[in-house]
């Protein structure tokens, strides 16, 4: 059932609507003559169907979800409570500073924090989501070349291995794209790599570890050629969880980084946001981060704009970034602390490698079986696939019947039929162990029902959905 | 530890079926000199009650303040059950509906949302959001220069909200787009027709056409609409969605309506919150939907026929088409769009248009104390929504800091962007005002413009 | 799955357990030295584990939930909110008065609306639920009568469609309960009461509507029979929600009122509790109220106690009752205003009535057909048990099926087979509908399939459970 | 219409189908005179926004205090969490489960309640809780004496929290039930085993022991439980449910362990609220289950065999045996008892020690600090847990009011109930307070006692 069809002409919640006050001034003109097809409903009707409809999801909070390369991990709840304060919530972005020394405090401190733990010499908190720091990091590459007159530089070098917003982010800037092969090791190609740079590399994009879950154990060699041939280096933060507190960015020569605080720092997810994606540069593109930056001057807190920062690449949105998405971070991040941070990685591989050789003991292939897994690992349904007529698709869809929220599917798209597992510090080895045992069920099943898993999921709100039909036949609002 | 589950016997067990003597071992791959051994320059850890008390004092230190800054952050009430909804686990700790018989509700929601984005706006299409208003325009404009297929400047009039031109000019400067400014009317505070007539648009993909705009002043939409589609210009229509429940809205425009519509979903159920998270809207005509950025959710069957949905046309996005996608997002707000659909769902129609006729009749009647006090004067004539502006007669900074001293927030200066306007203030009354919190503004003008009594010298908050 | 059943020896949240100190001054002998059978689980498993378990709850806020007698209306998210505000939570109950007006100052407000709604002279709100309301009424009678040296009155008529509450509280008063029966057409029988009355009569009890949905028409002569044999009449507010507004209990003569603010007044009923029963007493009783009550003096609230109020019958808290209920009541009083009262009643018995018309126009059978209902009415199965072996208990679990949650079953006792029906103001027509549609639906079943509604529920988290089971082989904990 | 769904056409529908005219017909049973025609002395009706902001007032108006009250009220941090998961509509706005199969999550929730209580307590059976620790008092009181058969009378310390005394007077006199004083010895704040020993105890049903009592101080509840057993007495423990993460519980007592064991469950997660709701929890041993009050929660089977629960024992309640019940009490505090799960749950039994051992040390060191106060002095020798009684050298009221300036709340006066104890001040340190806070304690009572400097002219708050 949509809201939609609950609704009833003229039905009105009148505790939440003020009197009717004609707004005589407004000409007629500029007036809406026409109704607005908003659902008329009771406040009952919206708080049963939207908890009802909550209940046809899966979640963290409801279920294990070892999505590949999202770091779904538990958002501790009293980071949301005390982010939901009622005066930062009440805060006005365009009040004094003066009036917000508290709020400004938590965001001076966390800008400090991601400073020190990925190694940068200035961080800016303006960007909304990963995607968006990949913008403000691609845009600082350019705007330092351009600095500096430099303007022969079209080239940004992405490995194939690279989630899909490297490229597109490159593009987004005004970049070509250049594409670096991956090894049968999971590591990138540096003969490929060192074809490949030169006087029209503007830079490097790099998750690591890498999308395929490994670290890249050539990484200064990589960055060696990278700044040999005057381009700059940029760290994908996406896949931080695996290596914090363990090493930085910044040490490891990277010029900019982006660090996921809804991965990484986990801040909900929120069915697909908000989240935030903080930039981290080293000093020599200090004069470019995006506005605004906190700083302290005199005991006190204020905000850097344009004006202070006649360089910056600009504002990326209209005021301060996802503020409520950076409150939580910051309240993870002084929970966890300095060991804490550590102990994030430690656990995140731990979990990792420990689910990686289980389902290798029990009979799944992995896509790079000489690696350690960083905090995530791929598995290959190939054979699967051939034997059965069982696709990673297939399975992933019969795992929700089990409870168990699938890995991610098709990605890395190097790897075919593949699974890109992440199980995330905060689950156990209980959790891990009843998910093994649910692949090993799978399996089993793939071999003797195939149609069985290839109808799944049977136990949902829904049975499998036509995606295609989707797309064929668009349906993007109820009418 | 925190956040982390396992025993000591947990990691015992799990070390030997990995095959390793430590947890260190498992990061032999990093090569050892680049590895930390500690993490300097981090605080220790708190505990959840110090914290609690940490931000706890924090936020009281910061009080709260009767407000009438607006300037694209509006406080409007929200009702308790939006946000008491939208962080149930179960929608607040899930992801991106990548499975989507998993993430019905998320789906769902989503769909709802479209359907109520489309409603208000009176466009055909919705996605299911962008980051904020502003990068909504940023993406507004590349999303018309790439419809428009030559024209790579875009009419930006000089009444769009500041922020949001730098935001816009930050997104597309990268791919060579400009920004061409067009002038407002001195005394009416609109875009200026017959400097935009003169403007030579041969380059020139779309007219941006906010209202209300930045002033609250009420653009004449159906002229501007109307004269870019003369010229062959795609529109982008910068909105309020709030005010589009009085307003004529973007898909209704004289000659054919806007192509695009966006604006900031702040007002629909989002706290100010210090300035997000909020989300950008973004609707447009059917027709265009495939050069659309952001997610989509279609409505589809399962295997038994029954509807369910799904994100669709995700040929447009960076994980399918990488290099050629639409745009590099990949996130929506998701939880912001959540609050914004059960805020228009307990609102419904009338509720929205009863919240903006109060607002406005609150602008209308501050209009009329203001009128009576010495020194404050309407810097523009003519109809506005919900927020207006006044050149008043001292230094803004200083009124602002004399009317914080009584616990109020005056509202925004002008001077900083538009420093022609002398000392101009923006100031914005919502529906949460009273009559009595307008008489408290205007009477404190009146003293601190008349200085008939000294301020006070200590700051006062309520 | 029990949360016992996710326990791991040596976990800890250590995020919430403070650092261990030695408590060396305790001596051995006090000292705890066996182990703790509480569960060692990660946050993360607590709020995965009552996440799911809460979906495993029909509740207002998922589900039309009927239950005669209860009043399950929608509970305002607002009222929860506010009464939440975190200086009202931290508020300790004997901090000085003049710490917590903002408080004390709803309390008094909600004591004055329920003085106005009831017609009483005198409001306490201390109560914790109903049943301890009408303790503290039945105290009060006991105590007016002996302050008067009138030892001799020793019963508490009761009449035969009362809650069981009402003699079980007359008991624990220390009174014998006699009983008087009711007419064919829902009355109390007049003549049987005037029978009972005399010198032994303490008080009567009295529901109006009573429990069987009808209003005791002749009320006024019931109340003079009363008073004449020297008794007092004592009202259970469990039905106030019918005639809110409309007509007051005061205004009938009754000596004594307690209203169950989280029937009437919305306040969450939270799986049983907690709830609150303020008193109401006309003047006589006034010095026998039960303490703390908020007065007002010279502009400021303070508490009044045993010390002001040397007749009160005492305290029925250590505190101040259910505080944070009577802050969630006054939140929802001051929100319906004068006019909202009346619409609460005048719309509970619009929605009742027209959900008994549809239903006996569907064929049930209608325990009182010539009566109006006040906000509830009986069906009763009789003829359908006889027919077709279903119980009202089976087509009450079977309902459950169709996602309703069943009507109060087997209450009142005076009716066979019955189901109480009550649906309360703010369900919407539709809803009511959608219900009668339910209804024929299982009353085609029982006919056609009765085996189907006999072995039902069949899509709840459990099958019919076995309570006979769970009286015989008694599992009160985990072990 | 606030919280009505009723469009005009469905009222309309549904008189038509009613067969009357108007609302007002349905009303007609009742006699025409008694009608009101409106109500009157009642305020207008609130929308939420305006309810919100009055409230918003009120809260602010009363602040927050660092607060040293203790008393039967305990301030325990409690995680962001517990009441996060509690108020989830599903367990917030359900009721009693009498639909067992769709009551499922609060069954459960409540069987996990009375097996973590039964942990605590080392008894065999617990309840589904009581309204709160006083009345639960006032229950066992009544219990006893149904389970004694004989005894009418139940010696009660002095030491008892003096409201729970009064609340027992209230629910068991009617019954002619006679509470005897106990009194403590003056030095040792304990009750007085000789005087004890003294009672003629003919008629008694029961004796109360307060583990720790009202002072704080810790009884020897071996030797009271002993001399109970020892008389034909039932033992009716009073415990704080922190405390027993560190003292030996009621089931372990000398002489065979509590038969009943009470108290308030306040602090496993609730706030203070003002005083409520708390719960009451009560525990017995196995063999008195049927005289137990209140609701109890079961395991058992499903048709398929599968484990559920389900409300057992109802025979002993009000709506099955009537004037014979074991009590009138018909509601549990069920929400309440769910956040103590929650809470109990997210702790642990390592969490909850180190909690109590906490309040412990802070109380400690409190004691240390005030050592060394001229004009405070301890009232009792001998341990106590968290809180403790001093006797200051002014009068405490003015002492409490001269710290309220300062914004603390300093303790509870003893002079009301314990006159004898002169000017007796109960202060209690729960885990919430830091080393500072102890400080500042203090300093402030050093500084008030000794008169050094003047107090300040008027309030503050924190």
């Amino acid at each position: 059932m949509l809201i939609f069809e609950l609704s009833q002409p003229g039905r009105l919640n009148t505790a939440l609507a003020p009197e009717w006050v004609e707004p005589e001034d407004i000409p007629a003109a500029l007036r809406r003559c026409s109704a607005i097809a908003l659902p008329e409903v009771s406040e009952l009707d919206v708080v049963r169907h939207y908890t009802r409809l909550s209940q046809r999801n899966f979640s963290i909070d409801t279920h294990f979800y070892p999505l590949g390369s999202c770091t779904m991990k538990y958002n501790p709840r009293a980071a949301g409570a005390l982010a939901m304060l009622p005066q930062f919530l009440a805060r006005h972005p365009r009040a004094p500073e003066r009036t917000g020394q508290g709020f400004l405090r938590c965001l001076y401190e966390l800008q400090e924090i991601l400073k020190a733990v990925t190694g940068m010499a200035g961080v800016s908190l303006a960007p909304m989501a990963g995607a968006q720091g990949e913008f403000a990091g691609v845009a600082m590459i350019r705007a330092y070349h351009e600095a500096r007159g430099d303007g022969e530089r079209t080239e940004i070098i992405v490995p194939d291995a690279a989630h899909g917003t490297n490229p597109a982010t490159a593009s987004m800037c005004g970049y070509t794209v250049r594409e670096v092969p991956t090894t049968r090791d999971g590591d990138v190609d540096l003969d490929a790599l060192a074809a490949a740079v030169g006087p029209k590399t503007a830079g490097l994009m790099l998750t690591n570890p890498s999308t395929l879950g490994v670290f890249e154990r050539r990484i200064l060699d990589i960055q060696r050629l990278v700044h040999e041939a005057g381009g700059l280096l940029y760290y994908d933060g996406a896949n931080l969880n695996a290596i914090l507190g363990r090493v930085r960015p910044g040490d490891m020569g990277f010029d900019v980084v982006h660090v996921n605080l809804h991965k990484t720092f986990a801040t909900p997810h929120g069915g697909g946001g908000p989240g935030a994606g903080p930039v981290g540069v080293s000093e020599k593109l200090l004069p470019f981060l995006p506005v605004p930056i906190v700083t302290e001057e005199g005991g006190g807190l204020r905000l850097l704009t344009e004006r202070d920062r006649p360089q910056t690449i600009g504002r990326l949105s209209a005021h301060l970034g996802n503020a409520g998405v950076l409150l939580r971070a910051y309240v993870y991040a002084r929970m966890l602390g300095a060991e804490g941070m550590r102990r994030v990685s430690a656990f995140a591989a731990l979990n990792a490698n420990y689910l990686m050789v289980r389902l290798r003991q029990a009979g799944f292939e992995l896509a790079y079986p000489s690696r350690r897994a960083g905090h995530e690992f791929v598995v290959t349904l190939k054979r699967l696939k051939q034997e059965t007529g069982v696709s990673a698709m297939d399975f992933a869809k019969r795992l929700l019947d089990y409870g168990f929220h699938a890995p991610t599917t098709y990605f890395p798209l190097l790897v075919p039929e593949c699974l890109l597992i992440e199980p995330s510090e905060t689950e156990s080895k209980q959790t891990l162990d009843a998910f093994v045992e649910a692949m090993v069920q799978v399996a089993r099943e793939a071999r003797e029902d195939p149609e069985r898993v290839k109808t799944a999921p049977h136990t949902l709100p829904v049975k499998r959905l036509d995606e295609t039909r989707a797309a064929r036949v668009l349906d993007l609002r109820w009418k | 530890m925190p956040f982390i589950p396992h025993t000591e016997r947990d990691v015992v067990e799990m070390l030997k079926v990995i095959g390793v003597d430590s947890v260190d071992a498992l990061f032999d791959e990093i090569p050892s000199h680049l590895k930390l051994g500690a993490l300097a320059d981090l605080p220790p850890a708190l505990g959840e009650a110090q914290m609690t008390r940490l931000m706890l004092e924090r936020a009281e230190s910061d009080g709260r303040y009767l407000n009438f800054c607006g300037a694209g952050a509006y406080e409007h009430f929200i009702p308790a059950a939006v946000w008491q909804l939208v962080t149930r686990g179960e929608i607040y700790s899930a992801y991106t509906p990548y499975q989507a018989e998993a993430s019905q509700g998320t789906l769902q929601l989503l769909y709802e949302y479209q359907s109520m984005m489309c409603a208000l706006t009176a466009m055909e299409v919705s996605n299911a959001s962008l980051y904020d208003g502003a990068s909504a325009l940023g993406e507004a404009v590349l999303m018309a220069v790439r419809l428009h297929r030559g024209g790579y400047r875009v009419l930006m009039p000089r009444s769009v909200h500041p922020a949001y031109r730098t935001v816009a000019r930050t997104l597309t400067r990268p791919q060579g787009i400009e920004l061409v400014e067009v002038p407002f009317e001195q005394r009416s505070g609109r875009t200026d027709l017959q400097a935009l007539e003169a403007i030579d648009t041969a380059d020139c993909a779309a007219l941006v056409v906010p209202q209300p705009n930045y002033f609250g002043v009420l653009e004449d939409a159906d002229a501007l609409c109307r004269f870019a589609k003369s010229r062959g210009l795609l529109v982008i229509a910068l909105v309020n969605p709030i005010a589009l429940a009085l307003l004529k809205p973007p898909g209704e425009w004289d000659g054919g309506g806007a192509d695009i519509a966006v604006g900031d979903g702040q007002p629909l159920g989002l706290p100010l919150s210090g300035g997000g998270p909020y989300f950008g809207f973004m609707t447009c005509r059917q027709a265009l939907v495939r050069q659309l950025p952001g997610r989509l959710v279609g409505a589809t069957v399962d295997r038994d026929g029954r509807r369910g949905f799904a994100l669709t046309l995700q040929a447009r996005e960076q994980h399918i088409r990488r290099s050629k996608a639409t745009s590099n997002i990949c996130t929506n707000q998701g939880l912001a769009v959540a609050a914004a659909t059960v805020y228009m769902a307990l609102l419904g129609p009338e509720g929205l248009r009863r919240v903006a006729a109060r607002c406005h009749a609150n602008a209308r009647q501050l209009e009329r104390l203001l009128a009576a006090v010495p020194g404050v004067e309407r810097l523009f004539d003519g109809p506005v929504f919900h927020e207006m502006a006044f050149r008043v007669a001292a230094p803004t900074t200083d009124v602002l800091r004399a009317l914080e001293a009584q616990g109020i927030l005056g509202g925004v200066e002008l001077a900083p962007d538009y420093p022609e306007l002398g000392h101009g203030l923006l100031i914005c009354t919502t529906e949460t005002k009273e009559e009595d919190d307008l008489k408290r503004l205007a009477e404190h003008l009146e003293r601190i413009l008349g200085k008939r009594i000294k301020l006070p010298p200590c700051a006062m908050k309520t």
